[in-house]
């Protein structure tokens, strides 16, 4: 009966592990997993096995996946424009390059990946259906930014960004509750 | 049925129970919360384990778990504190 | 002379959990016990601490179980009072501040440690000797006397930890 | 007369698990979940520990039981307080959750 009850536990467990969005709540699950994992190795009778899981799983790999965490992150931008229809070549031009090459070196000098995506679909469209980390909307030269908050990076492009401001854009960082999606 | 046995068994559904908490929890601090939790039942059921079979050395596994196991609770909780870095 | 003793509890202390891991009391694990309890603390005096071990750890054995034999008693008293929480229902929590009389860090410590498993209360930050500790809106914090002049009971005992 | 003694400490310290498992359900409030799992598992954990010892009378299990409790006494408010402290400095409000 207990055997079943934690066979079936694990198998839950690394069903939403790999299921869940956020990798900081998957390191938990999988923490939970190697804990359940190591106990039923002692069930079967293996418990050389069963120290090695609980000393790898626990505190080696943990810190693995922390540190890969923090270090490698493909971030998805979003970039719509208000007034795709009416632009005038050198004007936009200058400014689009120059809000997309700041927020791309800030990306660049975190040591993470940035995936820059230009779309002609309306902002609302994308804000509704699609799945990014940051929404870029520019209307002449006003610029917004959505973005998750409980995002760690974009507090600290915002506090970038505030502390070099730029001379010809305003900008402006709208941010929004994440829905409660595991 | 042996005592030890069924205590067992009831320490299992409650491990079970407390996962439910894990995966509905809203907040990250609920689920380490829940991460503790599961980490003390599972050094009882290996010390009832080992008593149960009379295999002294399945403890060394619970020594092990209640020396390093800690440290996996305190470093998620200090990246969560310090906002993405340790 | 104080110190010599003190290096010599130590190693007796650690022989004895290298024995209780062992299972066996027989020559070979006495000698080990022995040879690693002293490479292990000589090691850890040269190469790991600024002080000397001695002066870092030696506490008062006396005090050591008193601490033990009240915090027991004290968990079992606030896991009945928390029995009565969970069927009342009552959630309310507030975070005060404390400032403890004691200015030793590790006595601080054990004493942060005491307060987490004592009735209603975690402790949550520690700056120097002040704590800010969360409890229960309704407890009566009772051992860890909030806003009074005088030591509480804790502190007493941790106040005679050190030699 | 000691298994009778070590099933009833185990049976009581079932009846704290199982108090605190609907602690964990009943409070709306993360600040109160981790007091109350903070206490109960504690005593829990120790009550079946003595409950054991009963069971395996004067040995070297006995010896090793007594040091996992004396760790689980030291970690166990360490990892409480972490996660408090993590919460607290987020700054996550105390009081009810909507």
């Amino acid at each position: 009966m207990t055997e079943k009850i934690f066979l079936i536990l694990m198998v839950v467990l690394a069903f939403i592990a790999l299921n869940t969005q956020k990798l900081r709540r998957s390191v938990i699950y999988l923490g939970i997993f190697s804990l359940v994992s190591s106990f039923v190795y002692l069930l079967y009778g293996a418990p050389d096995v069963a120290i090695a899981e609980a000393v790898i799983g626990s505190a080696i790999s943990t810190v693995l996946y922390l540190v890969a965490l923090k270090k490698y992150r493909v971030f998805t931008i979003y970039y719509t424009n208000a007034n795709y229809n009416q632009i005038r070549d050198g004007y936009i031009i200058r400014g689009r390059a120059q809000i997309l090459r700041e927020v791309e070196s800030f990306f660049v000098r975190k040591e993470m990946e940035p995936q820059i995506i230009y779309t002609t679909e309306d902002y609302k469209k994308v804000l509704a259906e699609e799945n990014f980390d940051l929404l870029i909307h520019q209307d002449y030269d006003q610029v917004r930014l959505y973005g998750n908050a409980e995002d760690y990076q974009l507090d600290a492009l915002e506090a970038h960004m505030c502390e070099n401001p730029n001379e010809l854009l305003k900008t402006e960082f709208i941010k929004f509750e994440a829905g409660d999606k595991n | 049925m042996n005592v030890l046995e069924a205590v067992l068994t009831v320490i299992s559904i409650l491990t079970a129970l407390v996962l439910v908490r894990v995966i509905i929890g809203p907040t990250i601090w609920d689920r380490l919360l829940g991460l503790n939790m599961i980490s003390a039942k599972i050094i009882m059921s290996i010390i009832i384990l080992a008593v149960l079979t009379e295999r002294t050395y399945l403890m060394d596994v619970a020594l092990a778990y209640s020396v390093l196991g800690f440290i996996g609770t305190i470093l998620i909780a200090r990246f969560v504190e310090k906002k993405g870095e340790f | 002379m104080k110190k010599i003793t003190g290096y010599f509890s130590m190693i007796f202390i650690f022989t004895l959990i290298w024995i209780i891991l062992n299972e066996k009391a027989g020559a070979t694990q006495i000698v080990t016990g022995l040879i690693l309890s002293i490479f292990s603390i000589f090691f850890a005096n040269y190469y790991l601490l600024e002080e000397e071990y001695v002066d870092h750890y030696s506490l008062n054995i006396k005090s050591v179980i008193k601490y033990l034999v009240y915090l027991i008693f004290q968990i079992y008293k606030s896991g009945f009072s928390a029995i009565g929480k969970i069927i009342k229902k009552e959630y309310d929590v507030r975070i005060s501040e404390y400032t403890s009389c004691l200015n030793d860090e590790l006595s601080i410590c054990l004493l942060a440690n005491a307060i987490t498993l004592t009735p209603g209360t975690v402790t949550i930050d520690k700056n120097g000797s002040k704590l800010k500790i969360l409890s229960f809106e309704k407890d009566n914090i009772g051992t860890i006397a909030i806003d009074s002049e005088t030591c509480s009971e804790f502190e007493k005992i941790l106040g005679g930890i050190r030699e | 007369m000691n298994i009778i003694i070590s099933n009833l400490l185990i049976f009581v310290s079932l009846g704290f698990m199982i108090f605190g498992i609907i602690g964990i359900f009943r409070f709306k409030d993360f600040y109160a979940r981790i007091l109350i799992s903070s206490k109960v598992e504690t005593v829990g954990f120790l009550t079946i520990m003595v409950g054991l010892m009963f069971r395996t009378g004067i040995s070297y299990s006995t010896m090793k039981i007594m040091l996992i409790c004396l760790l689980a006494i030291i970690t166990n408010p360490l990892s409480t307080h972490a996660i408090a402290r993590s919460a607290y400095l987020s700054g996550y409000k105390t009081g009810k959750e909507n």
